[in-house]
């Protein structure tokens, strides 16, 4: 009784409007339906869903019409909500309709418009079927869908090569992972006879290990590519040539983060195969650091952000892989709270500056953008972990929780926690302080973007006071129990943050030769780090050249139509090679013909005589 | 009475059928060939074959080899070149022909089965009311479809024979 | 034993009888196509030149039969007699009376006979077909004679006769075709027999009267084929003295010479036979005996001996008092033997066979005298452009109309 | 008499007439095929509804002998399998007829005649239930192709044309040699009866016939198919073939093979089937991995799409040897949603060379600011081509995969590959010939977006109306919309709404398997056991 | 054949049926002779004819040991397309002469290779 259907429809209706209509319709039409359906959806869910649902162990459960069915399988288009989803929810269309409104403002002079907003309205359709599943199979609808509007949107300026090859690498990589989760669902079938979720983890306890290893070893890699964590993540630095809007909801706060939910959602599956659980806060764990160190070296404000981003997302992992599901989703939702403000003050940075993207083409902002200056400020010093903002208690929750799993992981997550806090504030410095470096005269966003980066700059701040993830999931994710160094592992972490900003001041601030000097003295080390790590070069190297020089060379040109071909041609110049021999039989003078046929009749009827056919 | 005539003619068939063969001009091979259908339509009538003997006379005899003869009057054909240059002809030839004789007579002599005799008059079946009969019921179709062949041939001699019309 | 007696006699007596007509049947030609031009004809052998065949035949049998070079002998030499072998042989076949029955004879106590015959040297199944195949095989002697000559004119003669008589036999074959329908039979004696009888007692049976489909369109495609077949006047391409100098024989002499005529002839009398029985009748009188048919013939012969006696009597040259009375004592006797009423259903169905075939014979006559001759190509035309499809048509029409009074 | 008769003689006649219509009058025979095409479309829609969902088996049978001796019946009638692959026929020919509207000029008339014919021949072969009948139609079908390729096809448009041909010939007549050695054993061609013989026993095949006469089936099919690598006949044929019988040839003809397959390599002989399911799959998953690989390399859209073709069937016969329910109903529903999605791509392909006259993927880009609405269209069918949820051949790939993966996970996961492998030729295509400016020169960084709404698709021929290179390119007219259209839908519902569609195939789809299990033959074979609990599997 | 048996069959007046048949035989031969080892393409066609009447002659024999009248159908059709054949045949030749002015077979074999 409600109407569950209505929150993807309605940015669905969004959609199609602004679509088909989009062109004819003035901006102002097109804005007030791309942000009102969002705002309407988030509203329905807000004020709707919310309140009213019976927040039990018991969960809402709509099926609306069985989508495939064959024998005894059935997949139904089924949504169903509860805690988990609810966060979710909240998320999504919270702080899409914050991107929504901050959009409307940064695509103003942009061309194709109304087709940024009928994407982004698609966006949010998928990412709200996505996280409103309930089965597997409607969850990778939206899982794929959202990959389609990431593709359409990194495409979005589609006269240049690097965006529309960016949206491919996006695409196509997250099919690698898409692989990987179809894989997962088929296990599941095969195991349980199902994708609901209900059965599925109902029965998942006693499946065998191997079994359940394999499953969520195979989500792992679904998880990976869409959440962009080691080795599937380097579409996701390439996905900034998307508009910073789109950047922000899709690349930091929502879509990048459904891996997680993924991973959280298959607690169940996770938590009895232990093995899978190692893997993923491993891997978790090597994106932290790995990123974090590319982040360092990065001068392209969104790619900072970017890898920024993609570090964050393996401290989720961590907290997954560690069993801290709960925390991982906090960090989630501080994430989305802080990178959508990073990015968002990002966009507005590059919007000051005229498109510039490069910081050592920024600086001295602070003068010219104030308020911009300010939330970001409020934004580094959540994600660097300054005690009492969201950042730091999200942070902390997955960091503890790491220390009780193995302490070592933790002590890396420190590290990489004073290296988030360094590049961030290295950003920030090289962003807002010093002198203009620039061309034009930079300037101040107009209020409209201002306004949700307000928002959001509070939401950071106080995130982690206002919604503590673990308590209210903790009927699907129960507490850990407080361990006696807690304190203390908070303040080193503390400490790493503060340190790292402390590094940043000095060397973007105080020293500013410092860095180059430092480069120079790493050499090889530093280039290969500022060439992230040349994983890209490997993989082209590596899979995509071996695989287009061979799929041309020897498949297409070598079996396809050398041996293929060439056989069923030999057969034909065999055929008229023997014929060419046999012709001189064909002397055209009938009378050897006539000979021929003489002959040949002896020996039939010879043989029909030795066979009995003469009676 | 019967086995003189049969030898008779058989005699003078086979005589006339090696001088097809052998004689050089075509016009003496077809008159040999003349003599062989005639003797040949004796041996029909002796078997009872009253309709298709006078009809091997009017359509072999005397309309099929007239054509023939009328054809190498035409032509004005001389006797036979001999020169030739089939080589299967020349080696295979000579041992095919003595192959098909020697094979056709092994197995006549072996194979066949116990037949009946011929005498003339003890069958009537060959009358030209039962071939007519047989002709327009059961072989109707046949009969009909060889009309058309007839046709086409005839068209077919036209425009092959005909001068070139430029 | 006794059928070869009696077919020997019956052979030597049309023999005999044949040959002596053929000679006569060319005084005859001569007569009536000197008449015809208002000329006296031959008239220096004998009375009216009645010895005149026999002159001719002493002549030709007489003279060297020359042997020219460059002619392929053998052919050259059989192609005349194959020419008249093939003419004579349809003769046999070819009845010209009802049956005749020799009463017994008692000869030292052994009695013989009685012999019943048929008027004619044998009676086969399939003898339409066979006048057919024999007719047929008559061209090879033409063409032969034509090629063997080694002559221009000659093979052009033997060419000409070749395409003409398989182009006439066609319409020929199907105008036959069209009587056998009605007859119901190939046998020529079935034929005549089934045309005995009248309508209303006065109009004959014949087959160019005879419901329901009478065949006198038949009859007259018939006798044109049987014109270009016997290669006679207008369609006497293969010898056309114009053109070809003489055709196929122009390099005959003596009595193979003769031997072509014989042959023209003899195919002349059985086309004429043909046509008779198939088309005339046959022996049928052209009216009924109750209407006196049977006296006819007496008083024909009567009233010819009358006018022999007559001019015996008045001779115009000195023989003729002589000559004259004895043939008018031949008529008398004939006329009464014709009128002696044992000989009567022996001697009636000859005559009024011979009569017909007489006519006939005389219509070839007179066209030759009347008709000049066609041009090559209106010869073939006229075979497969007219004579053949309406043939055609009169045997459908035949067909159907047989079919409906069935 | 009933509906399906009328079905098939409606394109019968209409050739008949078509080729009657005066040479001069092209515009009258199109109109007239596209009347006729209708309305054996409107007609089929009644198969749809008149067809009772609860009964298995065939409906609106007609069957009588249709030559005594050999006994041969005309004998068709349609089941759950066949009902939408006619609807796919005659949903198509329309199409067919309409995209060549302009692009046929020479010999119109018989264009659009053998189009009717291909029709013809196609309802006939999804309906026969005789041998010989299906032989027959099996072959009418091969000509109208040969002609369409070989008269109104491209440069090389005899070279495809003879490998077209001689390539089917080899199998069908293989198959022929099958068909009567079966009539040798039953005595009559009619389907039904023979397939009745040998699950009864009646005609006792040993060993070796079994797997002979599967082969000789298989093998006709596989080329139809086509099953790597007998493939390789088709990338000449859809480069060379007008857009028209691309179209068919991709869509329907293609179906041919695998419809084969099912109807019947797996009834009549479901031991050998089983036995060489292996191998046979194998192949498939070669085929589906090469196929994409080849795709990703060509320089040719109609050559790309071709192989993608070749990989897109390769599911169809991986999910046919799966041997079980799903993998059997996604390869059925899979032929359906393969017939949809490349029909459009080449609909759609068809649509660029009549504006460019060059199929070669270098020629074009930025096709996107000059036609957004022929770019939206060709990216939905791209995408349903990739498998997009939502999108239909999602639904049949997921159901092959899964049926594969029930029969051995390693099927799945090889030939998931081909999925990964999709996306990439797919959208490489598509970003260079949409993407991008048109002249090549990229866009300078602040003028991103721009052009889009410089040029809408109205006005886009006006806009670039000074481009003296021919670099405009009007959007789609309204004939192409209306070609599009109903594909774009259908793509939609049938990835939405499976149900639709689905239940008929599935119910059919039990009774072939339940009756592989049957047959007294396949008892004395091994039935690879299905791994896991699934209840659904066997 | 058992010699008695002949002598028996003779003695009634009567012709065995091998006889016929052993005569169609040997004129077939001839006929098959004639064409290989004949050069000039008239004759060659004439011992085509004779085969064909070789061949007649055994239907006729069979016709009357079954007592049927289809070999003599057999006969009459044989005898129907031996015409249609030598109207084609005889103006194949007529061609053939007029282009190449040769009757001789061994020169007419351009359709060869």
């Amino acid at each position: 009784m409600f109407k569950l259907w209505l929150i993807p429809l309605l940015p669905f209706l969004g959609f199609l409007i602004n679509g088909i209509l989009g062109k004819k319709l003035p901006k102002l039409a097109i804005n007030a339906v791309a942000v009102g359906s969002v705002l309407a959806s988030f509203l329905w869910v807000a004020l709707v869903v919310g309140p009213s649902s019976d927040w039990g162990a018991n969960k809402l459960h709509a099926h609306y019409f069985t989508w495939i069915a064959s024998g005894n399988f059935h997949v139904g288009w089924d949504f169903a909500v509860d805690k988990l989803t609810m966060i979710m929810l909240m998320i999504v269309t919270g702080i899409g309709t914050l991107i929504h409104i901050y959009a409307t403002g940064y695509m103003d002079h942009e061309g194709g418009y109304y087709r940024f907003f009928a994407y982004l309205n698609l966006f949010m359709f998928f990412m709200l079927n996505l996280v409103l599943a309930a089965n597997y199979l409607i969850l990778f609808v939206g899982w794929e869908g959202v990959g389609l509007c990431s593709y359409l949107l990194i495409g979005f300026y589609f006269h240049k090569k690097s965006a529309t090859t960016a949206g491919n690498k996006a695409f196509i990589v997250n099919r690698v992972g898409d692989f990987g989760f179809a894989m997962a669902m088929f296990l599941i079938v095969i195991q349980f006879g199902s994708l609901d979720f209900t059965p599925v983890f109902t029965k998942a306890p006693g499946a065998p290990v191997e079994t359940l290893t394999a499953i969520a070893l195979l989500m792992l890699v679904g998880a990976a590519g869409k959440s962009a964590q080691i080795p599937l993540y380097v579409w996701l630095p390439d996905a900034m040539e998307g508009p910073t809007p789109v950047s922000a909801l899709i690349h930091a706060a929502t879509m990048v983060t459904a891996g997680v939910y993924m991973c959280s959602r298959s607690a169940v599956i996770f938590l009895h195969a232990p093995a899978a659980m190692d893997v993923v806060a491993l891997i978790g764990l090597a994106t932290a650091v790995f990123a974090a160190t590319i982040g360092i070296t990065q001068y392209d404000i969104k790619k900072v952000f970017a890898y920024s981003t993609v570090s964050q997302l393996g401290y989720m992992f961590l907290g997954v892989g560690v069993g801290a599901f709960s925390a991982g989703i906090w960090h989630l939702m501080t994430h989305a709270f802080f990178k959508a403000l990073l990015f968002l003050g990002a966009g507005s940075v590059i919007h000051a500056c005229h498109g510039e993207q490069d910081m050592r083409h920024m600086g001295g902002l602070k003068k010219y953008a104030p308020w911009t200056c300010i939330v970001l400020a409020c934004a580094s010093l959540a994600i660097a972990g300054f005690p009492g903002t969201s950042g730091f208690f999200s942070k902390d929750a997955i960091l503890t929780a790491a220390y009780e799993h193995a302490p070592w992981m933790f002590w890396v997550g420190v590290v990489t926690a004073g290296m988030t806090a360094f590049y961030v504030w290295r950003a920030f410095w090289m962003t807002f302080w010093g002198e203009y470096r620039g061309h034009g005269k930079p300037h101040e966003s107009p209020m409209v973007m201002l306004a949700p980066l307000m928002v959001l700059a509070v939401l950071s701040l106080g995130g982690g006071f206002l919604f503590n993830v673990p308590e209210i999931l903790k009927d699907m994710f129960p507490l850990k129990e407080e361990i006696p160094e807690e304190h203390m592992l908070m303040a080193i972490s503390v400490a790493a943050g503060l340190i790292g900003i402390a590094m940043s001041w000095y060397m973007y601030v105080v020293n500013q030769e410092l860095p180059g000097k430092i480069a120079n003295a790493l050499g090889g080390l530093y280039r290969l780090v500022d060439d992230k790590y040349r994983i890209d070069e490997a993989y082209d190297a590596a899979i995509v050249e071996p695989l287009i020089e061979g799929s041309s060379a020897v498949l297409w040109k070598t079996v396809d139509a050398g041996i293929i071909d060439g056989a069923v041609n030999g057969v034909g110049s065999q055929a008229r090679g023997i014929g060419n021999v046999l012709k001189l039989i064909q002397s055209g003078n009938i009378r050897s013909y006539a000979t021929w046929i003489v002959a040949g009749s002896v020996v039939i009827i010879i043989v029909m005589g030795i066979a009995g056919g003469v009676r | 009475m019967d086995p003189l005539f049969f030898l008779l003619f058989a005699f003078i068939a086979v005589a006339c059928g090696v001088n097809v063969v052998l004689q050089k001009h075509p016009i003496s091979s077809a008159l040999s060939l003349v003599a062989v259908m005639a003797s040949l339509a004796v041996l029909y009538l002796l078997q009872g074959a009253e309709f298709i003997a006078m009809a091997q006379m009017i359509v072999y005899a005397g309309a099929i080899m007239v054509l023939f003869i009328f054809v190498i009057m035409l032509l004005n054909a001389g006797p036979e070149e001999t020169k030739g240059r089939s080589w299967a002809a020349l080696i295979f030839g000579v041992p095919a022909i003595i192959g098909l004789m020697g094979a056709l007579a092994y197995f006549m002599q072996t194979g066949m089965p116990e037949l009946g005799s011929v005498k003339f008059g003890d069958w009537k079946g060959g009358g030209a009311y039962e071939v007519g009969y047989a002709l327009f019921t059961e072989y109707l179709l046949p009969f009909e479809v060889t009309s058309v062949l007839i046709l086409i041939a005839i068209v077919g001699a036209i425009v092959l024979a005909r001068k070139e019309i430029d | 034993m006794e059928f070869l007696v009696i077919t020997g006699v019956k052979l030597a007596l049309i023999l005999f009888i044949f040959m002596t007509a053929l000679a006569y049947l060319q005084w005859v030609e001569r007569k009536v196509i000197a008449h015809v031009q208002v000329r006296m004809g031959p008239s220096r052998v004998g009375p009216h030149g009645l010895l005149q065949p026999l002159a001719d035949v002493i002549k030709l049998i007489t003279k060297e039969g020359v042997l020219p070079p460059h002619v392929n002998k053998f052919y050259y030499l059989a192609a005349p007699f194959f020419a008249v072998f093939m003419a004579l042989i349809s003769i046999s076949i070819i009845p010209f009376g009802t049956d005749l029955t020799i009463p017994a004879i008692t000869l030292g106590g052994a009695t013989y006979g009685p012999w019943k015959t048929m008027m004619e040297l044998a009676d086969v199944n399939v003898g339409v077909l066979l006048i057919l195949a024999v007719s047929s095989l008559g061209v090879y002697g033409i063409a032969l004679a034509g090629w063997s000559s080694n002559n221009k004119y000659a093979l052009l003669g033997g060419l000409r006769s070749s395409a003409q008589m398989i182009s006439y036999e066609l319409p020929m074959s199907l105008a036959i075709a069209a009587p056998l329908l009605t007859a119901g039979s190939l046998s020529l004696r079935t034929i005549a027999d089934t045309q005995t009888g009248f309508y209303f007692g006065v109009i004959p049976h014949w087959a160019i009267f005879q419901f329901p489909a009478p065949q006198i369109f038949s009859f007259i495609i018939f006798m044109i084929a049987a014109f270009a077949e016997t290669n006679r006047i207008p369609f006497d391409l293969p010898e056309a003295e114009n053109e070809l100098v003489a055709g196929f024989h122009v390099e005959y002499s003596s009595m193979s010479f003769a031997a072509f005529f014989m042959a023209e002839y003899a195919n002349m009398v059985t086309v004429c036979s043909v046509a008779t029985i198939l088309y005339l009748g046959g022996w049928q009188p052209l009216f009924p005996a109750s209407l006196g048919s049977d006296l006819i013939a007496p008083l024909l012969l009567a009233g010819c001996g009358a006018i022999c006696l007559y001019h015996g009597l008045h001779p115009a040259r000195p023989f003729d008092r002589i000559t004259l009375p004895v043939f008018a004592v031949v008529f008398f006797g004939l006329a009464g033997l014709m009128a002696f009423p044992p000989t009567i259903p022996i001697l009636m169905p000859i005559f009024w066979f011979l009569a017909k075939l007489l006519f006939l014979l005389f219509l070839f006559v007179w066209i030759r005298a009347t008709l000049p001759r066609f041009r090559y190509d209106q010869l073939m035309g006229f075979a497969w452009k007219f004579l053949f499809p309406v043939a055609l048509l009169n045997l459908l029409i035949t067909g159907f109309l047989v079919a409906l009074a069935s | 008499m009933t509906l399906l008769d009328i079905i098939i003689a409606i394109p019968a006649l209409g050739c008949i007439l078509a080729l009657l219509i005066p040479r001069n009058q092209a515009q009258f025979s199109r109109l007239f095929t596209l009347a006729v095409s209708l309305v054996t479309f409107v007609a089929s829609l009644g198969l749809v509804t008149g067809f009772d969902q609860k009964a298995t088996g065939q409906q609106f049978v007609t069957n009588f002998v249709w030559i005594q001796n050999p006994e041969i019946h005309y004998h068709i009638g349609i089941d759950g399998l066949s009902l939408w692959l006619i609807m796919l026929a005659t949903f198509l020919t329309p199409i067919a007829i309409l995209i060549s509207w302009n692009y046929i000029q020479d010999r119109a008339k018989e264009f659009y005649a053998f189009l009717l014919l291909l029709e013809f021949g196609l309802i006939g072969v999804f309906s026969a239930w005789d041998l010989f009948l299906f032989y027959v139609f099996w072959e009418v079908v091969l000509i109208p192709m040969y002609f369409l390729i070989g008269i109104w096809g491209h440069d090389r448009r005899i070279y495809a044309a003879v490998k077209f041909f001689l390539y089917t010939m080899v199998g069908s007549v293989l198959m022929l040699a099958a068909i009567i050695f079966l009539y040798t054993q039953a005595g009559t061609f009619d389907y039904v009866t023979v397939l009745d013989m040998l699950q009864s026993g009646r005609i006792a095949l040993t060993h070796t016939e079994e797997t002979l006469l599967f082969l000789a089936f298989f093998l006709a099919f596989a080329i139809k198919v086509p099953l790597f690598p007998l493939h390789t006949w088709l990338p000449d044929a859809h480069v060379e073939a007008p857009t028209a019988g691309s179209v068919m040839l991709a869509s329907v003809m293609l179906k041919m093979g695998t419809y084969g397959l099912v109807r019947f390599c797996l009834p009549m002989f479901p031991g050998a089937a089983r036995e060489n399911a292996p191998w046979i799959a194998t192949l498939a998953i070669i085929g589906i991995v090469y196929g994409a690989l080849v795709a990703m390399v060509q320089p040719n859209m109609k050559k790309l799409v071709a192989y993608s073709s070749v990989s897109h069937l390769g599911f169809v016969v991986l999910g046919v040897f799966s041997f079980n329910q799903m993998g059997l109903d996604g390869a059925v529903y899979q032929m359906l949603n393969h017939g949809i999605s490349t029909g459009a791509l080449f609909v759609l392909v068809g649509f660029l060379y009549e504006r460019k006259h060059s199929l070669a993927i270098k020629d074009y880009g930025g096709v996107a600011t000059m036609a957004p609405w022929l770019s939206i269209v060709f990216m939905i069918t791209t995408f349903a081509s990739i498998g997009l949820p939502t999108l239909n051949n999602f639904v049949g790939e997921f159901l092959v995969l899964q049926g594969a993966a029930i029969r051995s996970i390693s099927w799945a996961a090889f030939a998931g590959l081909g999925v990964i492998l999709s996306a990439c030729y797919m959208l490489w295509m598509y970003q260079r010939v949409f993407f991008g400016t048109v002249d090549g020169v990229e866009a300078p960084a602040d003028a991103h977006g721009g052009h889009d709404d410089h040029a809408p698709a109205a006005h886009g021929h006006d806009a670039h109306g000074h481009d003296s290179h021919g670099h405009s390119m009007p959007d789609l007219s309204p004939r192409e919309w209306a070609c599009v259209v109903p594909l774009v839908v259908m793509m939609v519902w049938m990835g939405m709404y499976s149900q639709s569609f689905l239940p008929v195939i599935s119910a059919e789809n039990a009774r072939i398997l339940d009756s592989t299990r049957k047959s007294p033959i396949s008892s004395n074979v091994k039935i690879t056991p299905v791994t896991g609990g699934s209840a659904n599997a066997r | 054949m058992d010699p008695a048996q002949v002598a028996e069959t003779l003695k009634h007046g009567a012709v065995p049926t091998a006889w016929y048949l052993a005569l169609s035989a040997v004129l077939f031969v001839i006929g098959v002779a004639g064409f290989i080892l004949r050069r000039n393409i008239i004759t060659v066609f004439m011992c085509i004819e004779l085969m064909l009447n070789a061949v007649n002659l055994s239907f006729i024999a069979f016709a009357h040991e079954h007592k049927q009248v289809a070999g003599h159908l057999f006969t009459f059709f044989v005898m129907v397309v031996a015409a249609a054949e030598a109207a084609v045949g005889l103006a194949i030749i007529l061609t053939v002469f007029r282009n190449r002015s040769t009757l001789n077979i061994d020169e007419i074999e351009s359709l060869k290779n």
